[in-house]
Parts: structure tokens; C-alpha cells; sequence
């Protein structure tokens, strides 16, 4: 392994010792440890918004923590999600009284514990909703949507929901809203190589130098075509294509951009593709509202990216412009 | 047989360092087509139930505290483990000892609350397709009147058979059921984790 | 090479126009494509402030183009210093009657192209002055300070002319004040694993797994030790032991800390670095202000981290918590 | 030989080729002490010159813009070599056709322009230490009356020699100065990259 590591079974508490080094002063950790919470949440929201996931997608998920997103996130191990635990702690800590929205990818794992954690907080009287991001389109097909997995597009979903959070909007107007934007979210993937989960010691899948893998999952979950790799313009084809297929655009609507990096790859390929992105939406006679680039959502070293279009109706356009400020993230608004 | 709560602990530890010992190849199984983590996350999690033991209890108490234990570690084998152990100390309350017809009820509560917390059944490759083979043969062990330590050995052989079968099976639970069939021919890397603890258990109470 | 491109010769262009596909809102193109510049620069300056560099280190150098930052960046050839040209141009854009200060890392080849670029500058009769940043305490003993190579704290000088920049200082003032900051800060760096320049194909220098290059530069330049990779805590120990063992901290004056990805390292290990840095410090007991984690100045997909000190004196302390807002980096201020 | 814009237009080609064609190994030798992208820079820079010259003009003023051209691919490279075309192409003026005389004055205040623009001299293992020995040929062959072609013949010659002799020097300038010693025992790149411009010419013009 190529890697910084004391023992790497306590990588992730390790880390979270360092984020209170730098962060200190704007969240503190919930008893468990596992759980992130700003110290003086937005006092306009009546709702609380609380994240989460398996650690190794840094700055997901605390890194979205912060003014305009998240009140509150709870860290997992290495790719698993978090107990139920430090999801309860984060999830008291953001209520305000008027309840508490979970979102987070639609994994197995994050799915037992959120819910787990939804039971107990309704005996503590805290009333809880959840959505569970879909965006990514290589993992289940459309008829089958709801299976699908989450990926990078959660950032942009946490984004819509904590601007509308900040309208005063209730639990329900706020999970409804959460719901929709993930509706109008996809995102395709691409590795180039793989990623080492520090306590496995060894790359979680082999991926020769040369070739490339579409739609692999963020975990490292096999994708849908094993092929040579190709340029960065025919990659850029294929998922715009695809994700275009799987989602066709209204033509009036404007389109959201995230082209997210996964760990290994240079910023500068992003750009790359970036650019070849906005000439095939030109082509098609799509408008870009703004394009994000930058390293999001990660899978630790995994060499790749992933292309994330959000459709943006008049609200969505409305609350992906409000102001945000990611506790440790690129921006995700001017 | 009747077991104490240093026996359950001994068991306990054999089930840690077995696990530790394969988890490379637990890592393995689950990198076929999930996130190639159940190795680590099964060590992490008999490890923080193996340090609860100090506080010591009833069998049904260590079970019960090793349940909220093993449930802090998260991923899939978090809540799924953690219920398990949770349902089966529930199961055996607060006797001294435990005897086969103890353990049998608790293997049933453990077997009821992992699929109720996983929404899963048998036949979906996943750890159920070792545990509740296992859970049959005690019962029949306990109709034939067997003793323990053989109806434990039978437990094991069950667990490990039904994991064998796994490698038949389309993926239906968790990260590899995105695609079924990737995992088709490999065994299912939470039912070979689950015959660790059967095995474990058939050795530590012999 | 695992890397999404077309044709690698024209990598850097093909970057650029994804960078105004996602920024065009905010900087502009100067004639000649490499350089960028601020559409509407803050008009509180009095000096313009250009940086500039080879590309590959992404966010550097036009990252830091914004508030509170620099006006403008020359981007040169992968690993290599711009041309004159585009540092002409974008001085040009940046000067507002007080001249223009240059801000960029001491290699020899930048030397050149910004001189050259100050010569014609001259004959316009824009005034220039410049601070070539030497942070990188590998490069060069203590006594040769001055030839050391500019790394990582290249952006904390920038940052910290940029606030001085916004109190309206003048040329002069500004100039004192960069190589003050400069004189302050010093980087160790440490290498995992290796980077290839797209249009080379095959990476710069070998490193085995299991290795590491202690003190190797941002392009690769060979570092001063080789040997077994260690823990993350030995390797901040010797980063942090050799920090300070160069420049001395006076008890009461606090640090301003970075840790800095190369590319590849995922930042959860630069966090494992950062909590042991804070350990170390404290039982030095020695203040940190604030202290930053990501990737600042990158190396491509170059493993590994480096860790800054900046010395703060009350000048300093000031100008570091100034509001400031980078285009596409990480943020430098809360 | 008296050599037109024609032939110095074919010279300059002949350096993008064989420039092209030894990139991996200029890049290697860069690799050894520097950063690994001489063999870029270069390539960069005759593609820019060779696609300048379709502009047309006298050799003199081929060789003007073709510096500005090079100048513009930055790196060290950049401003050393197009401040050396860039006075070379000033030495010529705008005669069509250039004789033995003017190519060894348009060589030397090549040579005298890198030096003022890298600060540089003989012995410190750059650029300098293929192109000064080949200036020096020039001007022995031309004082003996050689023939154009035998003269450039023996500047190619002599760049190499001097190139081989970097092999034992600490590097004093650029990239790999930070520790002289590193790069002893190999050719300095920059050297190697101008051996092979007078040796397209000792080809081209011959
Ligand atoms: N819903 C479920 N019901 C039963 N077993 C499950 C379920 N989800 C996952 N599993 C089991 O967990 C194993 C994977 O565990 P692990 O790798 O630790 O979790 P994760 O998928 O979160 O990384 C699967 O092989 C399967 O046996
Ligand atoms: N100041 C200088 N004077 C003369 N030659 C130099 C100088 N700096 C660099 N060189 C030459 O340039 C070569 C390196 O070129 P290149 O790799 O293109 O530039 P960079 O070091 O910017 O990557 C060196 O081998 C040396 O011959
Ligand atoms: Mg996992
Ligand atoms: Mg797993
Ligand atoms: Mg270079
Ligand atoms: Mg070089």
C-alpha cells in the first residue's frame, strides 16, 4: 500500500482527530465520537438535515456540514455505514423541534442503520424522514430506480434540501423536495483503477492499466462494461449519452453539471471532460446553469470521475443558487 | 454440556481469532462483487465485543451488551450481527449456565431478528443461508436427543453446507445485488463469516 | 498511464477551456489562452498581484485567482514555467496604475519567463516587483535559502499579499510584505508513490511500493532521503522535527499549519498527519491559528503529502484571517 | 552552400523529426535529476517553430519569428532557445540566402544570447555545453577555409563531444542544481536535445 497509516483499523477515528484540529471551532464531535455537528447551527431552519455514510468519500460527508447543508453528519468505518449511534447523536443535536431529514446513499448498510436510528429517535419524539439518493444510473435500471445506489449526486440533492431547509420549509415539504431533486439527479461513472480499503491491505478489485470500468460503484462495486480505455472525449460521449438516455432533457431546463473526481485523477482531466460535456450539451441544445468541478465524493485513491447532471426546474434552480458553505468541500454555489 | 459465561467467552475469542485469521479471504469473497470489506468489518466487530467481555455477566448479559456492541460498527454486518447476538442473550435471559435447549431458542431469536432487521429470508445468499440451516439442525439434534457438543458439531456441518450452497445462488441482499449473477460460483462472504462462529462454537463447548 | 485524454501535447488548452466553461462567469481569457484574470478585480487594490506556473498542480495557479487573492495567473506547460506572453498580458489586465507584484515558486525556468515578462512590462511602464517563494526546505540548506524551490507555501504568501494588497499598500510595501511572509513559512514534503507528465506517458521517477522519497520536489526532483515507507505519526514526526529544527518557533508566535495532498493521498490520511502534527506541536507547546487540510499544490496524481508551518507575527496573524475566496481551491480563511 | 529559406525551413523540420523521435530518451535524462519533460518542452517547441515557418520570409526572419514561437512554449527551454533563434535571426538581418560567415555569426550571438538569458557559461552542464564547442567548430573551420558542409559537419561533431562531456559534471544551472552531484554520469538533457539541431544540420545543409 502506498499509503499514511498507523494502525489502519483505527483510520477513521485517527482522521476525525484531525478534522477537530481544524474544525473545531465549527463542529464538535457527538459522544460517540462518530458524529458531526455544527456548533451553532442556521437558526433560520425548523428542520434539521443530518448525512452520513461509510468514511474513505471525504470531504463527503462531514466535509458538507455547514450554513446552506448539512446541521449534522455521522461517520462510518472504512466503506460501511455508521452505527445507528452516532446518526441518533447528530440527528438530536440538529433537531429544532420540528424534526430531522436524513439523507444519504442508498446503500443495504446505510439503510439498516438510518432506520434503526429513525426508531429510536421517534421515542425520543423526534420525528424523522429519509431520502435515499438513486442518482446512480449504472446500478439498477430505470424501471428499477428506487435500487439504484448513491453516488456523487447526493452532494447536489443535500444541496437543493439545505436551501429549502433555510426557507423555513417543514418535514414534509422538506423530504418532498429532497425526493424531487434526487428525481432529477443521475450520474455515471468511470475508474481507470482501483482503491485499497487500509485494514484490507489490498486494492478491492484489479483493473489493468489500459482498460476502464463504467459505472463502477464508489465502493468499488463492479459496473456494467469492462472495455480498453478510451479518450477522454469518447468517455465523455458515453456518459453524456447514456445519462441523457436514462433521463431525456427538457429543453428549456437548464442543467446542473458535477464532474467529480474520485480520488487519483488530476483536476485537470475533469476540465477535460468538462469541456467535452459542454459541447455535446451545446450540441443538443442544452443550456449549462453552472458546472462544479473538483474531488466531492472520493473512493480513497480510485483513479476515475463521474459525470452528475442535476435538471433543474424553477425551484431547484432557485436552491442550488442559494449560498452554502461546505465545512471542507469545493463550493457548490458562486 | 452446560455452559458458563467463561465458556461463552472462550468462544467468543476463538470466534475473534478465527476471524482475524481469515480475513483476507472474507475480504476477498466480498471484493467478487460487493466493497471487499466483510473481512475487516467482521474483525472490527467481534473485537469490540471481545473487549466488552471485561464487564463481565450472565451469558444472556454478554450476548446483550456484545449485541449493542457489534451493532456499533455499522456496515451491513453491524445491525444485522448486532440484532442477532442482541435477540439471543434476550432469549436466554439471566441463567447461570446455558443448555442445548437454551442455546437452540437463542439460535431461533438470533435467526428471527437478523431477518427482521435485514429483511431477508433463506435463498438470498447472504448470512442466513448458513444461519438458519444451522439453527435446523439443532433442533433436530435436540428432537434426536443429542448431546450438545454433537448437536453443535451438526450446527456447524449445516452452516458450512448451507454457505457451500451459496455458491449457487444469485445475489438478492446487499451491495452485490445490483447485479445477481456476478457473485454466481463464489461463496457469499457473510454466510462463510457465519460458519466461522458455528465452527467456533462447535469447538469452544466440545 | 491511467489517465482520461486526448491528445496529451494539448492537454493543458483542453483544461483551460473547461476551466471558463465552469468560471467564464467570474475570470476571462487573456489573447493569448494562458492567461486568466479576473473580470471585475477588487477595487480596493492599488497593486495588482499575478501568479503563475507550470500546470499539473491544480488548484495551483489559477485557483487562487479572486478576492483577496491574486488578480491573475499565467498557466504554463504541464511542469513547466509559462511563456512571457501570457504573464504579460494577464499583468497587464491585473495593473491598475500601482504596478504589479509577481508571486511564484523559485525554479529557475519561471525566473526567466517572469523577468523577460517584467522587461516588457517595463517598456509599457507598468512597474513590477517580485517574490520568488523558496518554502521547500529540502531544496537547499539553510544558508541557501535562497535558492530553495517553491512548494505548497507558496499559497499562504499568496494569501497573505493579497490581504496586504487589499489595504491598499503600494508596490513596495507589497513586495516587503511577500518576501516577509516568504521568509516565514517553510514545507517538507514526502512522496509515496510516482506521477507522470501526460505527454511523457511514463512516470518521472521510479518509486517501489513500500518506499518513500523524503524532501522530493512538486515535479518529481529527486528529495534528500530514500527508505522504507514508515507510520504516519514517524513521518510527521521527522516532517515536523526538520520544520522546525530550520526555522526555530518563537514561543508566542502561533502557526498557521497546511497539509497539503499531492494527488493521489486521499485526505483522510492528511488528516491522520494533521492530528499527529497537533500533537506534536502542543507538546512543544507551540499554537497552532488555524490549520488547513486538502490539495492546495498538487503534483498530478503524485502520492504523498507535505506539511507547511507558517511563523505568525502580528502582521501576519492579521492578513491570514482576512476574507478571501479562491476560484477553485480549498478554502484559505473561515 | 549558400542556404536559402527553403533549406533552412527543411533543417528545421528535420529537428522536429528527430526531436520527436528521441523525446522518451530526452525525457529519461531529464527524469534522472530534473522533472522528466525535456523531451516534451522540445517537441513543443520545433512544432511551433515548423508550423511558424508557413508565414514564409527571409532565413533571417524565419528564424526571428521561429524564437518568439519556441519562446512561447515557456518551461526553460522556451526562453533559452528563443532568445537564441531570436538573435540568430537578427544576425542574419534579411539577406535570402545565408553563406559559412553568417551562420557562424548568427551561431555565436545564439550562443551569447542563451548565456545572457540562463545566466549561464561552459561547464555547468546545460544547453551551453554542446552549443559553445559547436560554435567554436565553426569558426576553426570556417578561419581554415573548410566548406560549409565540412564545417557544420565538425559543429556536429563537436556538440556531441561536448554533450559526452556533461556526463562528468555536477549540474550548476536549472532544475537539477539543487543537488549538483545527482545527474553525474549522465548526459545533460538540454545538451543532448542541441546536439541533435547541428547535427539536422550538418544533414540538411549538406
Ligand atoms: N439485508 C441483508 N440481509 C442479510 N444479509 C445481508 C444483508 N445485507 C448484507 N448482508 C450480508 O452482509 C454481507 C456483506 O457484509 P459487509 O461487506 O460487511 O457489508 P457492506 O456490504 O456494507 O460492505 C453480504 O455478503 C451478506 O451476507
Ligand atoms: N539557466 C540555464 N542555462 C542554461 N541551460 C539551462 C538553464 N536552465 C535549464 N537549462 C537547460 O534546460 C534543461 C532542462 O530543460 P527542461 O526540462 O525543458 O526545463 P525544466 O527544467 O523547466 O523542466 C537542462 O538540462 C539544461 O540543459
Ligand atoms: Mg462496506
Ligand atoms: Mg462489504
Ligand atoms: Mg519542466
Ligand atoms: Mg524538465
Amino acid at each position: 500500500m502506498r499509503k499514511l497509516l498507523n494502525d489502519p483499523f483505527a483510520v477513521v477515528d485517527e482522521m476525525l482527530e484531525g478534522v477537530l484540529v481544524a474544525y473545531g471551532e465549527t463542529i464538535e464531535a457527538t459522544p460517540c465520537g462518530r458524529g458531526l455537528v455544527l456548533r451553532n447551527p442556521a437558526p433560520a431552519r425548523r428542520v434539521g438535515i443530518v448525512t452520513g455514510g461509510g468514511s474513505g468519500h471525504e470531504p463527503a460527508f462531514w466535509g458538507y456540514i455547514g450554513p446552506g447543508l448539512a446541521d449534522g453528519a455521522a461517520a462510518g468505518n472504512v466503506f460501511a455505514s455508521p452505527s445507528a449511534t452516532p446518526i441518533v447523536e447528530a440527528a438530536r443535536a440538529a433537531d429544532r423541534g420540528g424534526g430531522v431529514l436524513f439523507v444519504y446513499g442508498n446503500y443495504n448498510g446505510d439503510v439498516m442503520n438510518f432506520d434503526t436510528a429513525a426508531e429510536l429517535l421517534e421515542e425520543d419524539g423526534i420525528a424523522t424522514s429519509t431520502c435515499t439518493v438513486s442518482d446512480d444510473v449504472a446500478s439498477a435500471p430505470a424501471e428499477r430506480r428506487g435500487e439504484r445506489r448513491g453516488v456523487a449526486g447526493g452532494v447536489l440533492v443535500l444541496k437543493a434540501a439545505g436551501a429549502r431547509a433555510d426557507e423555513g420549509a417543514s418535514l414534509e415539504e422538506l423530504s418532498a423536495l429532497a425526493w424531487h431533486a434526487n428525481e432529477r439527479t443521475r450520474t455515471l461513472g468511470v475508474a481507470l483503477g482501483p482503491c485499497t480499503v487500509p485494514a484490507a491491505g489490498r486494492p478491492t478489485f484489479e483493473l489493468p492499466e489500459g482498460e476502464l470500468d463504467l459505472g463502477m460503484g464508489i465502493h468499488g462495486e463492479a459496473g456494467v462494461y469492462r472495455g480498453p480505455l478510451v479518450s477522454a472525449d469518447e468517455v465523455a460521449d458515453t456518459l453524456v449519452e447514456r445519462l441523457l438516455a436514462d433521463r431525456p432533457p427538457s429543453g428549456d431546463e437548464p442543467l446542473l453539471v458535477l464532474v467529480n473526481g474520485l480520488g487519483a485523477t488530476p483536476v485537470m482531466e475533469s476540465f477535460v471532460v468538462l469541456r467535452r460535456v459542454a459541447a455535446l450539451l451545446a450540441e443538443g441544445g442544452l443550456r449549462i446553469h453552472r458546472a462544479l468541478v473538483g474531488e466531492y465524493v472520493t473512493s480513497l485513491e480510485m483513479t476515475g470521475l463521474s459525470v452528475t447532471l442535476m435538471h433543474l426546474d424553477e425551484e431547484l434552480l432557485r436552491l442550488v443558487d442559494a449560498p452554502s458553505r461546505p465545512l471542507a468541500a469545493p463550493p457548490l454555489a458562486p | 454440556m452446560s455452559a458458563d459465561a467463561g465458556r461463552l467467552a472462550d468462544w467468543l475469542e476463538l470466534v475473534l481469532a478465527r476471524t482475524e485469521a481469515a480475513q483476507a479471504e472474507l475480504d476477498g469473497l466480498d471484493a467478487v462483487a460487493g466493497d471487499g470489506d466483510h473481512g475487516v468489518t467482521m474483525v472490527l466487530g467481534w473485537r469490540t465485543v471481545v473487549a466488552g467481555l471485561k464487564r463481565g455477566g450472565t451469558p444472556g448479559g454478554l450476548l446483550r451488551t456484545g449485541g449493542g456492541d457489534f451493532a456499533s460498527v455499522g456496515g451491513s454486518a453491524g445491525p444485522l450481527w448486532g440484532t442477532a447476538l442482541l435477540r439471543a442473550g434476550r432469549a436466554l435471559g439471566d441463567a447461570p449456565t446455558v443448555a442445548l435447549a437454551g442455546a437452540h431458542a437463542a439460535a431461533e431469536a438470533a435467526l428471527a431478528g437478523m431477518c427482521e432487521r435485514g429483511r431477508c429470508a433463506e435463498g438470498e445468499k447472504s448470512i442466513v443461508d448458513a444461519l438458519a440451516p444451522a439453527v435446523r439442525a439443532l433442533a433436530d439434534a435436540e428432537a434426536l436427543g443429542l448431546s450438545a457438543a454433537d448437536a453443535l458439531r451438526a450446527a456447524a456441518g449445516a452452516a458450512a453446507a448451507g454457505c457451500d450452497a451459496t455458491r449457487l445462488m444469485p445475489a438478492l441482499r446487499g451491495r452485490a445485488s445490483r447485479f445477481p449473477d456476478r457473485a454466481v460460483g463464489h461463496r457469499d462472504p457473510g454466510a462463510a463469516s457465519c460458519v466461522i462462529v458455528w465452527e467456533a462454537a462447535a469447538d469452544a463447548f466440545a
